[in-house]
């Protein structure tokens, strides 16, 4: 009895490891990739941006992170704010969710 | 994806058993505690920043 | 330390172009006003506690 890993999973990087830890480890569905991180971004700023040979790794949580890539992929866009990325209801200048105060807002936005 | 946030919720940590590869789990060169210094790093510029993660402040 | 990267002394400055991704230039949330207000920050406190970098920078 061993796990199965299914070794077409295994191409998909994995968002957790790309955050930089993922507690499946050798077990994981996902590809583990080693890099090496961009020092300069880790401090706050690099003025490489995207031409950095090093990495700027997202801290976002993966779920979160690709949702709103996704979104941006797919060319959605919000009739409130004109941005790229999310729709009216999760638009943070939508006023019709400000009725509770900004902390109440910025957590119910979180999705499950 | 609550637990995968905060190694302290993860009771049994598989890395630090003899013979763990401390590069499967940890990317980057971390390790637990770089890794913990790294997350609270995270925390306080965000905070410094004056854009704090609503999904961080709800995971911890 | 990034911190003394002057953001003046980068002459064209990439991530004020269309398009541009402000997150691949700046981490935590930070923009170009509030990480220069950061930075300004962390200069004075750096100066007046004698202080140098934070944590991370050390470990590696
Ligand atoms: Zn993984
Ligand atoms: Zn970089």
């Amino acid at each position: 009895p061993f796990l199965h890993i299914d070794p077409e999973s295994k191409v998909r990087p994995c968002p957790w490891y790309d955050r930089g830890f993922c507690r499946h480890g050798p077990n994981c569905r996902h590809r583990h990739v080693r890099k090496v991180l961009c020092m300069n971004y880790v401090a706050g700023f690099c003025p490489d941006g995207t031409e950095c040979k090093f990495i700027h790794a997202p801290f976002e949580l993966p779920q979160v992170d690709e949702l709103a890539k996704n979104a941006r992929k797919a060319g959605i866009i919000c009739h409130i704010c004109g941005e790229a990325g999310h729709k009216s209801y999760q638009c943070p200048k939508n006023t019709d969710l400000m009725d509770t105060s900004d902390s109440n807002r910025r957590q119910e936005e979180v999705p499950e | 994806p609550a637990q995968d946030f905060s190694l302290d919720s993860i009771e049994e940590k598989p890395w630090r058993k003899p013979g763990a590869d401390l590069t499967d789990y940890f990317n980057y060169g971390f390790t637990e505690e770089t890794w913990r210094a790294y997350c609270d790093r995270q925390k306080r510029l965000r905070y410094e920043s004056g854009n704090t993660m609503p999904t961080i402040e709800r995971e911890r």
